[in-house]
């Protein structure tokens, strides 16, 4: 196993992303039909399609922090409705979090994952509970801090941050929304799963995926 | 799934495209990204009004731009709000100096995106204030919800904030005057069918011919209540007993009332209803002083209605009645 | 069939009732018979103008009375021609001593009630000429037909003979600037959907999820062709070609467009349809000097649109520019 | 058999005429539905509804023809369509021909019949083989004439223009119309019956069942 992440890693997980999003868009629309307004699994897809468009044309340059920096201002001109900001600061405050870091080794893999979340409770101000993606990412986030201290390699890490965060998305489903436009149903939002947890535990998994692959 | 259009992706792009092209004389599409403004813009010396949201529910908000009202619209793709470098232009291209007000409505999506581009245009140097429409009373106002959405009150918000813009009050007094306006302003709709997402193509939900959804959102996000089918005047009196109370509406107030329809609801059933909602608030003691029916804020072809009710003062009548020239709202010019 | 309405036999009255409230600065409403007159009518001195016809067409006719339109519509039944009984007392209502011109649809009822009216109101000295609109393209206009129908045209032709009669041409005069917009003014439609007459409580015909009706009327009647679905692009151009065809567009050629929503069409897809449009006459070197965009006359909640084409002379432009005050048109005032 | 008939005929006649047409109102509708605008059944029922109230408010007085006279105002100012001014002025003519007689012989019948269809051919301009109401009007006024000149009884006069109506109206079936609103489908207003044929011999039959009524 690699003891590190690099530019290649975070180049994989965003083509992971963008094709698992691609797949998994009709469920997403889904979802979102289901508490929300139908185009949750759109508008993401066509967020990471101009991702990669962009990165094809070269945009992104040499570090996993220029890689996530483009994610985050393409998300954030394409993506629109709630989950563009979110993902948007997301993505923003994980290439922070790296600076110019060439590697990324279990800690700092960690730091980008708690990073993500933070971005996302700081702009859309939910807490855990509300049936969110925050409810996808806190616990992804912790299982990172957690998986990292116990000496886990980055791969391993992002493994249980993606296993947290499928778990998480799971648990919405009995929730009460209460926060973003499922909130309106009231009661009426339970036994649904939440479509920004799930989109956030694809985005998780591809992002293990991608580390795997890498030291495959 | 049967529309009048072609690549479900380029939905908006075309029909914006041809609202350019049918009203050149009032506004400027500009292309990419999307934006349409007023087509004297920037109004020098004149606060700009700038709204947005989700496409879907036209004629809000392109329809909207004109003399009198919006200074620029930014559509998002179908109900989806739209993005920052979108709204940031749109924003820039209309200041005249004395600042610019988003006119922005209560959902996540369009206050996170607005809140971004608003943060970045202030940074570019123009004087920005937001306001926040929540006039649905369908949606409980708590700690523990999003909040209201904003619905048909943000018509009324356009047009009375646009008509003091207009006339050259400051930044100040256009916030002002549009804050007085949503806390004065409440809605509250009924889907008869639901509507279909080009994209998604499928309806946004599922109605038996018998039920309604009563206090359906402009999105098709299901309701409060699934009822069953009733007649107009019992609707009627469900859309209107909610705002009544909420509003503390008593005899001797004086309202602007608008029945909108959702977009597949002719206009021959809206004059129904607000024969009905006349009715009522006569019973009231509530006088009607201005009306708007037909189609403003609308959720693609959903069948179905909404009704807004604003407890008016002097001086938004004095502004509602000064000459506005929009596509979709004109007079006195 | 879900509708905001109650009884459905009282479906016209209530509506009507609703408008003449909502538009009590612009109309009367006479309640039985059932008509509705401008509000300063008779004009001393100015021609009057009448028209009507089923209800259903919304905001044709009631919605185009007014300064500078309509003197008098006369609403029938849904999709009913109206009566002599009530055609009469409104012909009467709007004689300024100048005479009255009656606008008909092309319709069999249509034709003999108002002639049967127009008798009658001449037997008691009102000086009373009609013009017949027909412009439905979809229909064979041959001897062995009841002829064209009368469709999105009418609209074209009550605005400009009412600036005519504004302005104070005399009773020959309106008729032939009238008759010139009827030579001049051709029209198509398309259905998606059908509607649902209130009282027949079933659509009026069926089509499946991929079936189109090309040349469906404002009635639900069923068109001349069904096909299958096709793209917005696609059915704009089955629209146009028969209209440039029949009147023979040559580049050059300068004319008002309208691109009307059947009812339940939501007004996005209007406007991708007016962008065809535009393309494909700026391809022919035809002008478009002026346009509409919107539900100006249509078939209850029918999903669908029409197009109506216009050449314009000179007069025609000059007249439609003029001012015009009515629930539906209004520029100018 | 009576050898005339009276006023209570010709009030027994409309009333049939009411009941048969309420009766039918939705076969009337499903007809026009199929080739027109779905209101035939709709615009009759309302119209001689009202015919029967003014009867009921004592407003037909003593003779036949002042029946059939407030049946042609009634349905010419509450009908509508085109099927309004056809009837009133088939009842109108049909009126004016009876004149001030009080007792109305098998020959005035036959009259009465001619009258109103000439009546509505003038109004229509509409020829038979149009597929219209003068496809049960036309075969029926004949087949009054042809009866009455045969010696047949009031009440078998009608009941031969009846069937004639019967058999006309059954005969348009195959006919592509060319006059009214199922012109404009061509040929696609063949294999459906027109319903102004179908009502046109339900009002014959109605006036026959009302002459045998009265003689039984
Ligand atoms: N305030 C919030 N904080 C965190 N996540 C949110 C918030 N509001 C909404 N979301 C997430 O956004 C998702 C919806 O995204 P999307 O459908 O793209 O936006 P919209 O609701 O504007 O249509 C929800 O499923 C939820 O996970
Ligand atoms: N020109 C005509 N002459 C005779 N009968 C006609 C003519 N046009 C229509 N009709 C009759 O009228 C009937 C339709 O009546 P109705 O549905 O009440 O009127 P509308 O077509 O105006 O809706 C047709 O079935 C036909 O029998
Ligand atoms: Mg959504
Ligand atoms: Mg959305
Ligand atoms: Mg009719
Ligand atoms: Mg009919």
């Amino acid at each position: 196993m690699a003891e590190v992440l690099d530019t290649a890693w975070a180049l994989r997980w965003i083509r992971n992303t963008a094709d698992v999003i691609s797949a998994e868009r009709t469920q997403l629309i889904e979802l979102d039909r289901a508490i929300g307004d139908a185009d949750h699994g759109e508008n993401l897809d066509r967020g990471f399609t101009a991702v990669i468009g962009r990165i094809d044309a070269g945009e992104a340059s040499a570090t996993p922090a220029s890689v996530l920096k483009l994610v985050a201002m393409t998300l954030m001109s394409t993506v629109g409705g709630a989950a563009g900001p979110l993902y948007g600061t997301a993505f923003l405050r994980a290439a922070t979090a790296l600076g110019d870091a060439e590697e990324v080794d279990a800690a700092l893999v960690a730091t980008l994952v708690g990073a993500a979340r933070d971005g996302i409770m700081a702009r859309g101000k939910a807490e855990v509970g509300d049936k969110t993606m925050v409810d996808a990412w806190t616990p992804a986030a912790d299982a990172a801090r957690t998986a990292a201290q116990d000496g886990a390699t980055p791969a391993d890490v992002l493994a249980a941050a993606a296993r947290a965060a499928e778990a998480g998305a799971r648990g919405t489903e009995p929730l009460i929304a209460r926060k973003g436009r499922a909130s309106y149903l009231g009661e009426r939002s339970a036994g649904h799963r939440d479509p920004g947890a799930v989109s956030s535990a694809l985005i998780l998994r591809a992002a293990a995926d991608a580390a795997q692959e890498g030291s495959a | 799934m049967k529309k009048l259009i072609n690549d479900p992706r380029a939905v908006v792009e075309e029909s914006v495209e041809g609202f350019g092209i049918a009203h050149a004389d009032l506004v400027t599409v500009h292309p990419d990204p999307l934006f349409v403004v007023r087509r004297d813009a920037p109004v020098q010396g004149k606060v700009g009004l700038v709204s947005g949201g989700g496409s879907g529910h036209e004629p809000l908000h392109a329809g909207f731009v004109g003399r009198g009202m919006l200074d620029a619209a930014v559509p998002g793709a179908v109900f989806t709000s739209p993005t920052p470098d979108a709204i940031i232009p749109a924003t820039t291209a209309v200041d005249g100096g004395a600042g610019v007000l988003h006119i922005v409505k209560n959902y996540t999506g369009d206050v996170l995106n607005f809140e971004t581009a608003a943060e970045m245009a202030a940074a570019d140097g123009v004087d920005v204030r937001s306001v926040l429409v929540n006039d649905d009373v369908a949606v409980e106002d708590s700690l523990y919800t999003a909040g209201r959405r904003g619905v048909g009150g943000t018509v009324l918000v356009e047009r009375i904030a646009g008509a003091a813009a207009e006339r050259g009050d400051d930044l100040d007094s256009v916030a002002a005057v549009a804050q007085r306006v949503i806390d004065g302003v409440r809605s509250m709709g009924v889907a008869l069918t639901a509507c279909t997402v080009p994209h998604a193509g499928v309806p946004s939900f599922e109605l038996t011919e018998d039920e309604i959804e009563i206090g359906v959102g402009i999105h098709g996000e299901p309701g409060r209540h699934r009822i069953a089918m009733e007649d107009a005047d019992g609707i009627t009196q469900r859309l209107l007993d909610p705002i009544t109370s909420d509003l503390q509406l008593v005899s001797g107030d004086r309202t602007i009332v608008m029945v909108n329809g959702m977009g597949g609801t002719p206009a021959g059933e809206l004059y129904i209803v607000f024969r009905r909602v006349a009715q009522l608030l006569e019973g009231l003691g509530v006088r009607i002083e201005r009306s708007l029916v037909g189609n403003y804020i609308t959720a693609l072809e959903m069948q179905g209605a909404s009704l807004t009710v604003l407890r008016a003062d002097d001086e938004m009548l004095e502004l509602w009645d000064t000459p506005v020239h929009t596509a979709a709202l004109r007079w006195g010019v």
